[in-house]
């Protein structure tokens, strides 16, 4: 093998990248010495572009941020802005949003476990899971009236009830992603193979995780239990019977096994929802949207996406526009620092196997 | 990881099962799934329900929307004659276009493929490029999901037993919150300002008051407005009934915000700070006005602050013609229209009270010293019913009754009172003769949705006891010993008229009775009086049926000689005379600045 | 003369065969793996369009006479294999040029059109091409460890160097090779996807890793080259180890039934496993295939 | 609420006794904010990080408040034990200013540290790294600034479709019809 | 060129069938509309039945996606990953964005007009295309394709200058070999 080391761009089109970023690797034969986060390709100056928005029409463009999950967005934007104004949410519209919210953990699960197991070179698995991955959407369009792009959750709560016939169309959907998922398990998880792949690579230390930053799936799968749903419970997740997984491990086999976990807990806790969701107003209605004003004042909000921990800091000055909004994803870390020093080492065929194990969406780094 | 991991080897191998099944794509072209009953796909816009007031543009902000002309499709009052046109290069389908459309009109429908290879072609017109597409209809916005706040901020008022005990103002008036409440529903689409006679920025005044700046607002309202006030407290409000909002729900309270900004001033001298109006130097002419009515003030007010020196001359002892003699207290009450008055008054119009031209002044003497002279003399002359035993002690008109209630003087109508008619004035005289301890009804040709009064006029009159018996012809008043004893009436049936209008009453021969009553006011309308004018003036004045005749800056055929109020135009309300005045102050200055 | 006539018909005719069943099976291939993911698929007759319209492409890349040599040269190498491989047992057109010890040589072939593959590939100088290269080296080196074990086998077991001797001797005793000595067979087998390049041993072109690898800077016709050689290659492949192991075929009804049963087992296990890493891929071929080459070998010296 | 808040306002009582605190307010329950001056940035973040176990670094923000001058800078902690957000805010100079850089206390710090200094121009004593980040060869003002004028820049920099010079304005069409003159000052009061 | 030879016309038509059937797609996400390329490549709508199929590098590709808005700092990208592409090529562009700017209309770091920058064939409305849009705009690619109309590609080198002067307003930092055909 040659020792000359080599620069070896990966992205920002190059089928193994997740999205249109760049990782720019140093490389001796086949193990990487050094690797760079490149970013900025799908920056759009969403927080720029916010100052010139008021608060509702702010409202549309927050779930373009990340486009595999927009709902975490949607929700958290919603949620910071009733949090300043002060705006009560009808717990139907909680329940309601925590549904959508885990639809969409759901559907972006379905994605990663396409990526993943393409990123690995099993081909079916996509075909699979992302075709399957439309049945949620379909669902979502019944319900928002969107395939990709919900914006149904706004502040106040949601913008339409659930249509006629919903609760059982969702709940056949769950029923038959259940039994899919059985057969994804037989497909990828107990494929010897893709266990050779995935086990013992991209292993975050377990003591170091937090202070990296590290969250959501990635973190769990350090074997520390920590999950905004129960750590800073919103909207009806006090409410609900789930469960959070935690395994030790820190590699890309034990985030796998941590999202094959949640998924069906995510399943489950759309039946819950469907179960328990109460009757009555779904929204608090907004006045006139041109002249809405919110008082001074800031909010932190966190979701758990899929991804991980998702939060908005959004600050109001007092008029009808924000004066900022700042969005963290949990792929700013992930896709940044963490990345860049956990693929030190690696071989170049597990970059991008990696790079989908810890979820990176250049979207939300750069937005 | 085991030496030889049979499962993971054969696990996978269940997956080749899948061969079997029937593969779930879907079909192209001929089998495409329906896309769900939400779907936001392309617009469809109802040319016809729209009616132009460019709210979906305004929410847009990705500019995709913009209001154009569209050929066959003229505007008119409550409609800007404009429509939207998206262009698909800016439109990101967040439907907040359909949330926020008043009519609900706009609509997405379920189609989604729209593919072209030349980029201009995404810029459409829905509805008009899509006709067909109404039955694809999927994402709509009904009033319960609409972003449009359709119902209004409710107005606070005595109770109707309360107010008659006496001349109280029944309207309280929105505090703050409301206001900023009711203010915060208008759309700005500004499709009001057309249908006001006086052409009020009501849009920027109510944004004023929605954002918090009633100072701004009262400015913006006097700008060409000098007794909103009185407007806000009796217009007739035509800007309400074609509120967009309307279409759907109820108008925004365009009249109680006026009234709501107008009210935070509480005195002549505040008003003045606030407007603080630049007035400009004097100019050396003389501009007299006679009769200072809603028309006669604004001319004075809006010519004095050009630099010219004016008089009024009034023949009562109160300014505010008809505002302050024909509308009943309790609607406008006397320290209001003193407080507007005062301020007119401060910024250098003289009034001289008490002054009737033609008795106190000669108008001739008026003509020659003025260089032009505006008459806003109103209809003062009552019309009669034209049935007999008008002539009774206890039959009586309408505005001679209110003139004389607001005047201080007592009139005995003793306890039974019917009052004719279904308009403003009659209402007006029924709720006061209530107030002054009667059992009143009204009596109207009509139904009551033909009355031409306002609805909260008649609900007013109806919460205080107000009888109103619809459909009464009266035939006659009864008297004995030369007092009014009673009505005879008799009842009508409504016949639909051949030629499209509004039906038309008919008598039922036989259903004449005879309602035992103490006195008859009379309120079927008024006319002018110019006995006034010199005879070689009226000569030469053209006057068509009881008007004068002006052109559109008021100017009569006597190029000094300008006119407004009542007695020009056939509204007959303040803000009609309103505009006349304003309208008649930009043909002075022209005409006197040539 | 008549018959030097037939030799060159036969080997136009060869050629035509290899290339049409090749690019059939390439098109089964890709309908038959989108069945298992549930889908429909592309015609089967897609290649032939594929192939079509890269030719009708234009090209416009220089990065050097090797690189524009590289697919000439593999397909020269594919065909040459071709007309090496007894494609019936006999016949007038599809028995080809064969001669003593040509399982030699054809090991010697096989690899060659590879290596002028890495040569073009390493001229364009793409990092991702070069460390496909790399990893195909690499590859090979470990597939043809145990694939030459289990030739080996069978040519001292049989004491032929000749692919007909081998077509003759089964069909003389009426029993296939991978029934008479299997242990070969399975090494053969076993070796048989990493020729394929199918995953799991699609390392080479990993579009995951290495955008696709040596052919990263290769288009147009190039590639349509590149496709047709493969296509031929593949068949070739098959039809050595149905040759080798399976009796031969006597009629083409036979060898097309016996190839494409043969040509299932990769594309099948391509279609269910993620792809290897290169030194698990190598770890796999010195594992169980080298195993039973060496059985393979012993069963066959004693 | 008051009893629930028992952990919050602990928090914020060894705060205010370690610092000097600008001010300092429990937001609501998991939200604790303190304000300080830019100083004693890195003590605060050092002692929360190593005294009170504060080790998640969750967020860091910049708000643009042109009128006074100033940039707000927001640091954001998590403690896993105590489930509690920390905010940490100050101010700095819009110009002139800089900020510690405390990669050092949390590496991932760095890139929120290069974020703002791209987007807001904020420099920070001590910051490795590249310049570029998200942007790539702008020299404009940096563009979170609220002076810089997006849609100004776009007009200005890119293409718009022709084809919509023909919109009208709804207002504008409606007093072109009553023949009325909109007064200036009124005019901030039309919608846009 | 002259197609009066019937001859050429044949050949003609049997290379725009061959280019209309097999479609390479670029692998480049430039934007957020490529969230609906998986689901439009996977089984529910599969796209190779139209012979449409994933390219890895741009010298395989026939298509370009432009998936939505593009940042400049990846227009420079694709500006070079399209002259990498061997002519025939044809671009399809997504959405609202690349035809007017979309919803980033006032975004300092994205363009509004994609094809000011570089030729397209075939637009797609929405935000994002549904896989049925995106297929049908496949499809009308593909019968832009057999009547010879989807020549972007043609133009592209016509207008060389013109676009290269627009590209160069955007890219300050022009560090791009020249095009060579």
């Amino acid at each position: 093998m040659r020792e000359k080391s080599t620069t070896l761009y990966i992205g920002p089109q190059h089928p193994g990248i997740t999205g249109n970023m760049m990782v720019k690797l140093q490389v001796e034969g086949d193990t990487v010495v050094k690797a760079e986060t490149h970013v900025g390709y799908l920056h759009r100056g969403f927080e720029k572009l916010m100052e010139r928005r008021n608060w509702l029409q702010s409202f549309t463009i927050v779930c373009r941020i990340c486009v595999p999950e927009p709902d975490p967005n949607e929700e958290n934007y919603a949620r910071a802005v009733e949090e300043i104004e002060g705006r009560e949410v009808p717990e139907r519209a909680k329940y309601i949003r925590v549904m959508t919210l885990e639809l969409a953990r759901i559907a972006s699960y379905l994605l990663w476990y396409g990526g993943q197991a393409g990123s690995a070179g099993l081909y079916t698995m996509p075909q699979w899971s992302v075709g399957d991955r439309n049945y949620i959407l379909d669902l979502f369009e019944d319900l928002t009236g969107g395939r990709i792009y919900h914006m149904y959750i706004w502040p106040g709560g949601v913008r339409r009830d659930l249509p006629k016939g919903f609760k059982d169309k969702a709940l056949k959907t769950m029923d038959y992603l259940e039994k899919r998922i059985d057969e994804y398990d037989k497909l990828l998880f107990e494929n010897s193979i893709f266990q050779k792949r995935a086990k013992g690579v991209g292993i975050i230390d377990k003591n170091k995780a937090i202070e990296w930053g590290v969250v959501g799936a990635p973190l769990r799968g350090c074997g520390i239990k920590s999950d905004v749903r129960i750590d800073d419970p919103y909207e009806v997740y006090d409410k609900l019977d789930f469960e959070v997984p935690a395994m030790e491990g820190g590699d890309v086999w034990t985030r796998a096994l941590i999202r094959r976990f949640e998924i069906r807990q995510s399943i489950n806790i759309v039946r819950q929802t469907l179960e328990k969701m109460p009757g009555g107003e779904f929204y608090n209605k907004i006045p006139n949207p041109m002249k809405w004003k919110i008082p001074a004042g800031d909010a932190y909000v966190k979701t758990e996406s899929a991804r991980g921990e998702f939060a908005y800091y959004v600050v109001s000055d007092g008029t009808n526009k924000p004066r900022r909004v700042h969005v963290k994803g949990p792929a700013y870390v992930h896709g940044v620092t963490l990345l860049e020093n956990l693929l030190v080492g690696e071989n170049i065929s597990d970059v991008s196997f990696i790079m989908n194990s810890l979820g990176t969406c250049p979207p939300e780094i750069e937005r | 990881m085991s030496f030889f991991n049979l499962k993971g080897i054969l696990s996978p191998v269940t997956a080749l099962k899948q061969f079997g099944k029937k593969p779930h794509t879907v079909g192209f072209p001929e089998v495409s799934i329906e896309a769900s009953d939400r779907y936001r796909g392309l617009h469809f816009n109802d040319l016809d329900a729209c009616i132009g007031c460019g709210n979906c543009s305004t929410i847009c902000m990705n500019n995709a929307i913009d209001m154009i002309q569209l050929d066959g499709i003229e505007g008119e009052k409550g409609d800007s004659g404009l429509r939207p046109r998206v262009d698909n290069g800016r439109c990101c389908w967040c439907a907040l276009c359909v949330e926020v459309c008043p009519t609900g009109s706009l609509n997405l429908t379920k189609e989604y493929n729209f593919v072209s290879t030349d980029a201009s072609d995404f810029l459409w017109t829905p509805g008009l490029s899509n006709k067909d597409k109404k039955d694809k209809i999927s994402f709509v916005s009904d009033k319960e999901t609409s972003l449009t706040e359709y119902t209004r901020v409710p107005m606070r008022e005595l109770d109707g037993m309360e107010r008659i005990k006496s001349f109280a103002e029944a309207v309280l008036g929105y505090n703050e919150e409301e206001a900023r409440r009711e203010a915060s529903r208008c759309i700005s689409c500004s499709l009001c300002t057309e249908s006001c006679p006086d052409h009020m920025h009501i849009p920027e005044y109510i944004n004023a008051i929605a954002s918090g700046n009633d100072a701004d607002a009262l400015r913006i309202i006097y700008d060409n407005n000098p007794l909103p006030e009185m407007c806000g407290k009796v217009c007739t409000r035509r800007c309400e009934d074609v509120c967009a909002i309307s279409v759907r729900g109820e108008a925004v309270a365009i009249r109680w915000l006026k009234r709501y900004a107008t009210e935070t001033a509480k005195n002549a001298d505040i008003i003045k700070e606030i407007v603080n109006p630049e007035i400009r130097e004097a100019n050396g002419l003389n501009v007299s006005v006679i009769g200072a009515g809603p028309s006669g003030l604004t001319v004075a007010y809006y010519l004095a602050l050009r630099g010219y020196n004016v008089t009024i001359y009034e023949a009562k002892a109160k300014a505010g013609g008809m505002t302050y003699y024909g509308i009943p207290k309790y609607r406008l009450p006397e320290e209001s229209l003193e407080k507007q008055v005062g301020y007119i008054q401060s910024i250098g119009v003289k009034i001289n009270f008490n002054t009737r031209v033609g008795k106190d002044i000669s108008f001739n003497e008026i003509y020659e010293k003025s260089d032009a002279v505006f008459m806003g003399v109103g209809y003062e002359k009552p019309w009669t019913l034209g049935i007999t035993g008008e002539d009774l002690e206890g039959s009586l008109q309408a505005v001679t009754y209110l003139d004389a209630i607001n005047s201080g003087k007592e009139i005995n109508i003793g306890d039974k009172v019917a009052v004719i008619g279904g308009g403003n004035v009659a209402i007006d005289a029924a709720r006061v003769a209530r107030r002054k301890g009667a059992d009143v009804t009204i009596v109207y040709r009509r139904r009551i949705e033909d009355m031409p009064a306002d609805w909260e006029e008649i609900e007013g009159a109806e919460d205080e006891g107000v009888h109103i018996m619809q459909q009464g012809i009266p035939l006659e008043i009864v008297g004995k010993n030369g007092k009014v004893t009673g009505l005879k009436i008799a009842h009508a049936e409504m016949i639909p008229d051949p030629n499209g209008g509004r039906p038309r009453p008919k008598q039922i021969e036989g259903s004449e009775e005879i309602l035992e009553m103490t006195a008859v006011i009379g309120a079927i309308g008024q006319e002018g009086d110019y006995s006034f004018l010199p005879e070689e003036i009226m000569k030469q004045l053209k006057i068509e049926r009881g008007r004068f005749v002006v052109n559109e800056g008021g100017q009569t055929n006597l190029s000094k000689i300008f006119a407004g109020g009542d007695s020009v135009n056939k509204t007959a309300d303040a803000i009609s005379a309103i505009a006349d005045g304003f309208r008649a102050v930009k043909a002075i200055d022209k005409f006197l600045n040539k | 003369m008549e018959d030097i006539g037939y030799k060159i018909f036969g080997a136009f005719l060869t050629t035509v065969l290899a290339f049409v069943v090749g690019m059939f099976y390439g098109g089964f291939r890709r309908k038959i793996i989108a069945r298992i993911q549930n889908r429909v698929g592309p015609p089967v007759y897609q290649n032939f369009l594929d192939v079509m319209k890269l030719l009708s492409k234009k090209t416009a890349v220089h990065h050097g006479i090797m690189q524009q040599l590289a697919p000439l040269w593999l397909i020269t190498m594919s065909i040459v294999t071709l007309m090496f491989i007894p494609v019936l047992k006999d016949g007038l057109f599809f028995t080809n040029l064969n001669f003593s010890g040509d399982i030699i040589f054809l090991l010697y072939m096989m690899v060659f059109g590879s290596l002028g593959m890495a040569l073009g590939a390493g001229q364009t100088g793409n990092p991702n091409s070069a460390i496909g290269v790399t990893r195909g080296l690499i590859q090979m080196v470990g597939f043809e460890i145990p694939w030459i074990m289990a030739l080996v086998a069978l040519m001292v077991q049989y004491k032929t160097t000749s692919v007909t001797g081998l077509l003759d001797i089964q069909s003389q005793s009426g029993t296939w090779m991978m029934f008479s000595s299997p242990f070969a067979f399975i090494a053969a087998l076993l070796a048989m996807p990493g020729m394929f390049r199918y995953s799991p041993f699609d390392i080479v072109g990993a579009p995951a890793e290495l955008a696709s690898g040596p052919v990263s800077e290769f288009g147009g016709k190039y590639l349509s080259l590149m496709m047709t050689s493969g296509s031929i290659f593949a068949f070739v492949k098959l039809t050595l180890i149905v040759d080798l192991f399976l009796g031969g075929a006597s009629n083409l009804i036979e060898l097309v039934i016996k190839t494409f049963i043969l040509y299932m087992y990769p594309v099948l296990w391509g279609a269910i496993s993620p792809r290897f890493r290169t030194e698990q891929a190598v770890k796999y071929f010195w594992g169980w295939p080298l195993f039973f080459g060496v059985i393979a070998l012993a069963f066959a010296t004693f | 609420m008051t009893d629930t808040l028992n952990k919050e306002n602990k928090l914020l009582e060894v705060l205010k006794e370690e610092f000097k605190l600008l001010s300092g307010k429990v937001k609501r329950s998991r939200r604790v904010e303190v304000v300080i001056e830019n100083e004693q940035i890195i003590p605060i973040l050092l002692f929360a990080k190593e005294r009170l176990n504060y080790i998640h670094f969750s967020h860091m923000s910049c708000v643009d408040w042109i009128e006074e001058g100033k940039f707000e800078v927001i640091y954001i902690l998590w403690s896993p034990e105590e489930k509690i957000n920390l905010l940490i805010k100050t101010k700095v100079a819009r110009e002139g200013e800089d900020l510690p850089n405390i990669d050092f206390i949390w590496r991932q710090a760095n890139t929120y540290e290069r974020e703002i200094r791209e987007m807001y121009g904020l420099p920070f004593d001590g910051l490795v790294g590249r310049e570029e980040f998200i942007l790539e060869d702008w020299d404009e003002i940096p563009p979170m600034r609220r002076d810089f004028i997006t849609n100004e820049y776009v007009s200005e920099t890119y293409f718009e479709r022709e084809g919509r010079e023909d919109a009208k304005d709804v207002r504008e069409q409606i007093l072109g019809r009553t023949d009325e003159k909109l007064p200036d000052f009124a005019k901030k009061y039309s919608r846009d | 060129m002259a197609y009066d030879n019937n001859s050429q016309k044949i050949v003609d038509y049997i290379q725009n069938f061959a280019r209309k059937h097999s479609l390479f797609v670029l692998a480049y996400g430039t934007g957020c509309g490529a969230i609906e390329i998986p689901p439009t490549m996977t089984s529910r709508y599969d796209a190779e039945r139209f012979g449409i199929r994933g390219a890895a590098t741009p010298r395989q590709a026939d298509v370009l996606l432009i998936t939505g808005y593009l940042a400049t700092k990846t227009l420079k990208r694709v500006i070079r990953t399209y002259e990498q592409m061997q002519d025939p090529k044809y671009v399809i562009a997504f959405g609202s964005c690349t035809i007017n700017g979309g919803m980033y209309w006032d975004s300092y770091n994205t363009i509004n007009m994609l094809d000011k920058y570089i030729p397209v064939d075939v637009y797609i409305n929405g935000c994002m295309p549904r896989p049925e849009a995106v297929i049908s705009g496949f499809v009308k690619l593909q019968d832009e394709i057999q009547a010879g109309r989807a020549d972007g590609w043609k133009k592209y080198q016509d207008n060389l200058e013109e676009y290269r002067a627009n590209q160069k307003k955007i890219i300050k930092n022009w560090t791009m070999p020249d095009f060579n055909w």
